[in-house]
This record gives structure tokens, C-alpha cells and sequence, in this order.
């Protein structure tokens, strides 16, 4: 399956874009996508295990999605 | 309860009167505002972006959490987006409760929370004309990228390098 | 710094703007309001007296003691006389900080302080038509009169039976 | 010497005045002065050590008073 992984704030500027598109199989789990975006976007520096989102909530290594699911990268935050 | 990003200034007095009520005696509020320095280097304004759907999840989140351990729904917090000038305000919390003592943990429970947990990015513009994502509790250059901090913050004195 | 007794509505706005400043990240404040009970008893209102050139003079001093401790000179506590009505304010604490953890500190110091040491004294006057002195942390008719309760009320998670 | 010793409070309501006038030694201290105010105000049921101050501030049992000290008996306080 393809997906659109959100990108934010210093992974966008690296990106050069505010999302990646990347091909998975299709019982993907989320340190599958992450592996896809560090070859699809190789300026984006990503940490050994960075922080991913899906549908809004973190969602740990392991977690499965699916072609409708909403998949975001998540850098370091750094509100307050 | 009530939560969410905000797109104009933040009323800190509104908020307050938000969570006020004859029930409770004590009344906290926490206030990030933008600093002038980081690490030294004079700055301008910065300028805070959320992954908004996301953002206002986690901060519902947080206050139904804040709710469940320190017994009170009468809690607001609110995050500003986009640019910020020099002094202005970035988050406010507010907590009412009948007991000094957890509406003061509840605050602070709050901001801690939301600094590890909510996404929200902050680009500072420096005085010379550059720019800089910033990352909590990192010198420049410096740490582990991508790593949430403990879960607990209550009762840390972690030096902040950026606003609060 | 700023602190005194007031005779008017303490505006919490204002205070705020006192303290704020380009150079703090971190805004902490603290307000005391009038509530509806106290030990189940139906409240109208609470008239505060003061022991005023005293009342004054140990606030500044707990601002002192307090700046000296946590680093900070941007600090305001007004504490309103006379008869507030349900959910008036009858204290406010506001400091501000670079860091947001002594901002906190420094607020909830204050209002401990305050509450153990600031000759100030509440009748509170019930919906029955009756009035009554309260003493802090004492249920009513219980207690032991005239005791300064232990130096350092920080941390501590004391039940209030008034007002905080 | 004589003070007048101010009250406060429950102090002044069971004394029916916000002041007691007493006649002490002249290098009298503060517990002289507390026990002085307990056989002229006797309604005033003061705890086994009240909290006294001289000029604003509070002051221990021995401090000495001179006639031109402004003195009070602190009721327990309830700022806030």
C-alpha cells in the first residue's frame, strides 16, 4: 500500500515538504514506515526511534496501519 | 473544561474567570510568554506550529487526565499558534479547585505534560535574522533527538532553555 | 515588587502585566477566592480584617525573603480587606521567572508563607445570619489557638477549611 | 509603666475593645505584658502562649517593651 506520512517543523524543512510518500506491505507495522521514510527522504534526519503518530495518538513500533489510517513523524516537541 | 489551540492573543483574566466558582477557594494560573534570550542569543519572536488536530487532541487529553488525579473538571488550557512577539503569551493554564495545594499540583502536573506531550514546534527568529527549530530541555546542537522524556515531570526543576 | 493591602477588586490582568516582563518565560499566579461552604456551613461572605501596618510590613518581607530565595524581583501580592462577597478574590500572587519551576515554587512559598505569618483574620458570616472567626487549618471549635504553625509550608498538602 | 495592648478579632470582640490598657514593671517583658492582659481582660481567653508583636514585628516571650512600643496580641492569623 502507499501512504502519505505527515511531516512537521524541522522534518518538513529537511523534507522540503509537509509530507512523504512511501510504499508499504500491506499488513505494515509503524517501524516498517519509518524504515520507508528514512529511504524516501534521506535529509530528514530521524533519531533511532522517533516519535509516530497515527490517527492522532503515538503509536508505538509495533502498531499496524492501514491505507486509511492518518500517519504523522513527530519531532521533538516543543510547546509551552 | 476546556482546551484548545488559539489563534489570538491569550486573556489571561478571561481564562481565570473561566475557572472560577464559589465551590473553589483556590484559583492557579501558569503563563509561558516568549522570552528575549536562548543560550544567550537575542531573539526576536517565535513562531509556534502544531499538528492541530493532533495538538487539541492531547490537550483534551491532559485535561481529562488532570481531572481524573487531582479532582476538579474546572480546568482551562490554552496554546497560541503562529507568530509571537517578545512578552506575549504562548500557553496559559488555569486550575480551579477547593484545595490550594492541587490546584497548584494540577498546574503544574499540566504544563509538564504538555511540554512532553503536545505537538507543537517552536521557530525561534533570532535578532540576526536567523532562524532555529527549538527543542525542549536541549542545548543547541546538543542531545537525543526524538526521546519523550520521563513521563512524571511534577516537582523537576529541569532548566529550560527556551521560554519557561 | 509590589505588595500591600487593598480596599478595591484585586485585577488579576493587572497584575499579571506587573510582573510580566521580556526577560521571563514563566508566569505563575495564585488566587484566593471566597467559597460558598466552610465545613458544610452555607457562606454569604467573609470580611477581612487586618492588623495593617503589621499585615503590610511582614507581605513585603515575605517578598523579600522570597526573591532573595528564588531569584526574582518580579513579584506582586495584593491581599484585599474589608467584606468580599462568594468568589471575590481575597489574595493574589503573581511571579515571574525565566524558569518556570521557580516561578511555581516561589508562588506557592508565598501564599504559604503568607497564610502562616500575615496578621490577617476572616469573619465569616454564614446564610443563618451568624458570623464566626475561622482560624486556619482547624475544623471549627477544634484546634490549638495561637500556634504559628512549622517555618516552611512548601510541599505540603494541608486541608484548608476556608477559603484555599 | 502603662500600655495600651492592642487586640484583634476574636480577641477584640471578647474583649469588647480593640485595646486593653495595663500597668506593668517598667523593664517589663512580653510575657509580663500577656499575663498582665489575661487579670485585666480576663473574657479574652488567650492560648497558653499568644503570638505577640512589638513595632509590627513578632516578638518572643523575653523581648522587653518600653512605653513608646506599639504592642499587639496576634489571634491565630487566617490571610489568604
Amino acid at each position: 500500500m502507499q501512504l502519505d506520512v505527515l511531516l512537521f517543523a524541522s522534518y518538513a524543512d529537511a523534507a522540503g515538504a509537509t509530507s512523504v510518500r512511501v510504499s508499504v506491505s500491506d499488513d505494515a507495522r509503524v517501524s516498517e514506515v519509518v524504515q520507508a521514510v528514512r529511504t524516501a527522504a534521506p535529509a530528514v534526519h530521524l533519531p533511532a526511534r522517533p516519535l509516530v503518530a497515527v490517527n492522532h495518538r503515538y503509536a508505538g513500533a509495533d502498531v499496524r496501519v492501514t491505507p486509511s489510517d492518518e500517519v504523522a513523524l513527530i519531532p521533538p516537541v516543543a510547546g509551552g | 473544561m476546556r482546551t484548545g489551540l488559539v489563534g489570538t492573543p491569550i486573556d489571561i483574566a478571561a481564562i481565570a474567570a473561566d475557572v472560577a466558582s464559589p465551590a473553589n477557594g483556590a484559583l492557579s494560573l501558569f503563563v509561558g510568554t516568549v522570552r528575549d534570550t536562548n543560550d544567550g542569543r537575542p531573539v526576536d519572536g517565535i513562531e509556534y506550529n502544531a499538528y492541530a488536530p493532533m495538538a487539541e487532541r492531547e490537550l483534551a487529553e491532559i485535561a481529562r487526565e488532570a481531572a481524573a488525579q487531582f479532582g476538579t473538571t474546572h480546568i482551562v488550557i490554552e496554546h497560541r499558534t503562529g507568530y509571537l512577539a517578545l512578552g506575549e503569551a504562548s500557553v496559559a493554564i488555569a486550575v480551579a479547585h477547593p484545595r490550594r495545594a492541587n490546584a497548584m499540583d494540577a498546574t503544574r502536573w499540566i504544563i509538564e505534560a504538555l511540554k512532553q506531550r503536545v505537538p507543537i514546534w517552536k521557530l525561534e527568529h533570532y535578532t540576526d535574522g536567523t532562524r532555529q527549530w527549538v527543542e525542549h530541555g536541549r542545548g543547541q546542537g546538543a542531545g537525543r533527538p526524538g526521546v519523550v522524556r520521563g513521563a512524571e515531570g511534577r516537582g523537576s526543576s529541569d532548566r529550560e532553555v527556551t521560554d519557561a
